[in-house]
């Protein structure tokens, strides 16, 4: 009769990315998660477009002349965005887990995102200018 | 006895992950934020216009610094982007059989990656 | 107590056995200096006799009544209304994530109590263990007599905001965690075995949820980053150990 | 032969500690509850583990039940004890006049007793007013409230006794002479009503009680009166603070996890279902708290809630016995198969338990013998994790 369940809910494994009921805490783990997601879609994308590099200078250059437009920069923009994001978060992670700053994480993500997002905009203007 | 346990919600600790795995993310990581970060300045600041031709990176590898850093920074890329995604995979709470596969295949990726990356760092650096 | 009275509606989850989850409304006076779970036991006493809800001590002692509000989890005993809403306002109620419902804004805990035994957490402790009241330093060896209840009220607010126990069903957990920190992995192998493990504290990903909704200064979050050091301690010293 | 069938009404301290007395005496027993365990005054109790002081000099019936069975619970059910003792502090003339009767009354009930000097008393506890002019060292404790009646629900389901919570009785089922035969009950998480039956049911509502004799026309007399307690956020003692005077309004401070507890107050109500906490008490308990314990006057209130104490008998308010009876309604209303157990104290669970339980054995003819003061209980978790 008794229908006492004794199980925990199901996890449902996009759960992590689900932003509504999160705070802080919770948007710096789903922003990790996503920027490493890309991250490592990039690396590999990066390695096979670098191996123009072995098949030498016309193919390579073509290529160059092909990403030199602004749509090509920003995506490799948003490619430098997300380390720098993922990067200072990590150094969050790093510092709390070795017991730095627990008790002040939400401030210390706040004051490393404020940095990242000042490093991005360094970024920004020196690829859009140079 | 097992089951009475796994209907009260705690299942057998499994070693999907464990202490070393860990050890490697969390030491590669902030090794990554400084080779990286040298990377991405070195590209895209201090090399004179940024390293925008072929003839550029060549010139740029002749460095014998380089290449190692390179080859230093592309094995620990690696290696923390797929302990990494390993991760996110355990979330998906695969079946041990196919984490194992996933493992191999993580392994091979890996291995791969490093022998053509480090090929390619090397061809690059003997052409100047 | 203030004599403003507010109008609010208390919007609550309501799931009876088998049927699909809705809401509903109360629109209410209350004062807002009442707690939240004064005005929940309102409805029951006089609105609606159906709302099923869990609550005991009436203050932060128990555990029972945690319950998200507006979002959130809290422990809705104490909980100022006037902290999460305002005059006219909606105040939504949800029971807590994680978890199976039972029956409306109760849910089924068994899966933390039990994880909570496996890792054989204290119930009571010296006081001056206790990481609190006094700073270590004035206790004097008299004082090492003194027990107390341990912190962790076993609510499971900081399973239900953990966004890896929203993943994982079968993570243990922040509060199981701590309580394994509490007793120390030195000298348990078994206990090491459970927390260095996929469901353990490598499940952790540093979102620090369970900290910010913890209702009883357990800190979670320290607890596991500090817990992962001792495993790193053991394990290296392990290594030594074999050779 | 099967075996007899018992319905609790009620999982507050004496439904969960009647439960568990019954299983381990080897009846089948449901416990009904038509919230969760603990939800009404069993859950509030400012959760003093009486060492019987309290009332050495008014009430010694009580304080005798207190001193033994708070003896037996911190054997019994160590998990959920605060076994620091107590302090009985006399702050002004008439306190030193009342520590007469109160040595007295102590040696009495054979309630262990030390006095100590105010120095000696600010040594241990630094955070008591320092004016006090002596002190008496007694065995007082701090419980938790829902996990001791947790602990003992844990050990009645391990013996067999199944709980039915969300299972609000409606009626009680009558047959054609107005015996009692079993619960009309609604499971509040299907919404449906259900008959179930026994060959006995315990009335365990405590402050309800009389609203489930009514049900066969039987009466309790039973007065609900409610108190008053809040909560500070600093744990400024290790011992429960007493005044050292006849009971009143908000003369006990007392030490749970993080935070102490100031109660409480007595006053009396018409609606049980919901009493507002009232401003005034919640005053009165931050004045008389600072003068036990002065920090109070600036600590952050944590929490303000009440409890429906179920006082028994003739006597308004604080002169009423604070002792227990069970009630068999054969014997007072010509009832058959009700039996209702209510007053006492939470201290005093075990001990209303046995006798709930002698008085069931007798009514269905069982031989059993109370083992309760011996059987270590099971750890509070073990309620949850067990499958129904």
């Amino acid at each position: 009769m008794d229908t006492r369940h004794n199980r925990p809910a199901p996890g449902r494994f996009w759960s992590w990315f689900f932003p509504v009921g999160r705070q802080t805490g919770g948007w710096a783990y789903a922003l990790n998660r996503i920027t490493a997601l890309g991250l490592t879609f990039y690396l590999f994308l990066h390695l096979i477009v670098l191996s123009l590099l072995a098949r030498g200078p016309e193919a390579y250059d073509r290529f160059l002349a092909l990403v030199s437009n602004p749509i090509w920069i920003f995506g490799e923009l948003l490619v430098v965005a997300a380390a720098i994001l993922h990067g200072f978060n990590g150094i969050r992670i790093v510092l709390t887990t070795f017991g730095v700053s627990v008790t002040r994480q939400k401030q210390l993500f706040y004051a490393l995102m404020v940095i990242a997002v000042i490093a991005i905009l360094i970024f920004g203007i020196h690829m859009f200018t140079v | 006895m097992a089951q009475v346990a796994a209907t009260q919600g705690v299942s057998k600790p499994k070693s999907g992950e464990n202490v070393w795995l860990w050890l490697v993310k969390i030491v590669s990581g902030p090794l990554l934020v400084i080779l990286l970060g040298i990377h991405l300045i070195v590209n895209h600041f201090l090399s004179p216009g940024g390293l925008l031709t072929y003839a550029d990176i060549v010139a740029y590898y002749k460095n014998p610094v380089i290449p190692v850093m390179e080859i230093a920074f592309l094995a620990t890329v690696v290696t923390h982007s797929l302990t990494g995604l390993r991760g996110i995979v355990l979330d998906l709470k695969p079946a041990h059989g196919v984490m194992q596969i996933v493992n191999s295949f993580l392994i091979a990726l890996g291995l791969a990656s490093l022998a053509y990356g480090t090929w390619l760092i090397l061809t690059i650096a003997s052409k100047g | 107590m203030s004599e403003t009275k507010w109008n609010i509606t208390l919007r609550i989850y309501r799931q009876k056995e088998g049927e699909v989850p809705h809401y509903d409304e109360y629109r209410m006076e209350v004062e807002p200096d009442e707690y939240v779970l004064d005005a929940v036991e309102r409805v029951w006493a006089f609105r609606d006799r159906t709302v099923c809800f869990r609550h005991a001590c009436h203050h932060s002692t128990c555990g029972a009544c945690g319950m998200r509000i507006n979002g959130v989890e809290k422990l809705s005993c104490i909980t100022y209304i006037r902290d999460v809403t305002a005059d006219g306002a909606v105040l939504k109620i949800e029971p807590l994530r994680n978890f199976p419902v039972v029956s409306d804004l109760v849910v089924d805990m068994g899966s933390l109590y039990a994880r909570m035994e496996s890792v054989h957490a204290q119930s009571v402790l010296p006081v001056p263990q206790a990481e609190i009241e006094n700073p270590p330093g004035q206790w004097d060896a008299e004082d090492e007599g003194y027990l107390r209840l341990v912190d962790c009220i076993e609510c499971g607010l900081c399973i239900s905001a953990c966004p890896s126990a929203a993943t994982s069903s079968g993570y243990l957990g922040p509060a199981v965690l701590a309580g394994a920190q509490a007793n120390g992995v030195k000298g348990r192998p078994e206990l090491l075995q459970l927390v260095d493990s996929e469901d353990g504290v490598w499940r952790c990903h540093s979102a620090f949820e369970c900290t910010a909704v913890c209702p009883s200064f357990v800190d979670p979050a320290r607890r596991i980053m500090d817990l992962r050091t001792q495993i790193v301690v053991e394990r290296i010293k392990g290594l030594f150990r074999k050779s | 032969m099967s075996k007899p069938h018992v319905i609790i009404i009620g999982a507050g301290f004496t439904g969960t500690a009647t439960s568990h007395d019954l299983a381990l005496r080897g009846f089948d027993v449901t416990v009904i509850e038509r919230g969760d365990i603990c939800n009404g005054t069993s859950g509030r109790t400012h959760g003093l583990l009486h060492s019987g002081g309290r009332y050495a000099v008014k009430d010694q019936e009580s304080a005798i039940e207190c001193i033994d069975e708070n003896l037996i619970l911190r054997k019994i059910v160590p998990q959920v004890i605060e076994p620091n003792g107590g302090l009985f502090i006399a702050l002004d003339e008439s306190d030193l006049e009342y520590g007469e009767a109160f040595i007295e009354g102590c040696e009495a009930c054979h309630i262990p007793l030390e006095e100590i000097k105010p120095e000696a008393a600010l040594k241990l506890e630094p955070n008591i007013n320092p004016r006090l002019l002596t002190a008496f060292l007694i065995p007082d404790g701090t419980f938790d409230p829902l996990r001791l009646a947790l602990s003992f629900a844990a050990t009645a389901r391990k013996n067999g006794a199944k709980y039915r919570t969300y299972t609000e009785a409606k009626g009680l089922l009558l047959d054609g002479q107005g015996n009692v035969v079993g619960v009309k009950v609604l499971d509040r998480r299907s919404n449906q009503s259900i008959d179930l039956r026994a060959d006995l049911v315990v009335n365990a509502t405590g402050a309800w009680a009389g609203e489930i004799t009514e049900m066969a026309g039987a009466k309790v007399p039973v007065k609900p009166t409610p108190g008053v307690m809040v909560v500070y956020d600093r744990r400024f003692v290790q011992r429960a603070i007493n005044r050292l005077n006849k009971p009143g309004d908000g003369d006990i401070v007392l030490p749970q996890r993080r935070m102490v507890v100031v109660g409480t107050t007595s006053f009396e109500i018409d609606d049980l279902d919901y009493v507002p906490v009232r401003e005034e008490h919640v005053k009165l308990m931050l004045q008389k708290g600072a003068e036990l314990v002065p920090g109070i006057a600036h600590a952050r209130v944590r929490g303000k809630y009440m409890a429906t104490r179920p006082l028994i008998g003739a006597g308004e308010g604080r002169s009423a016995a604070r002792t227990f009876k069970c009630y068999d309604h054969k014997e007072t209303d010509n009832v058959e198969g009700l039996v209702t157990i209510t007053g006492g104290k939470a201290t005093t669970l075990r001990a209303m338990a046995e006798k709930t339980a002698d008085v069931v054995c007798a009514r269905l003819g069982v031989q059993a013998a109370c083992v309760t003061k011996d059987v270590p209980l099971a750890s509070y978790r073990e309620y949850y994790m067990q499958p129904n």
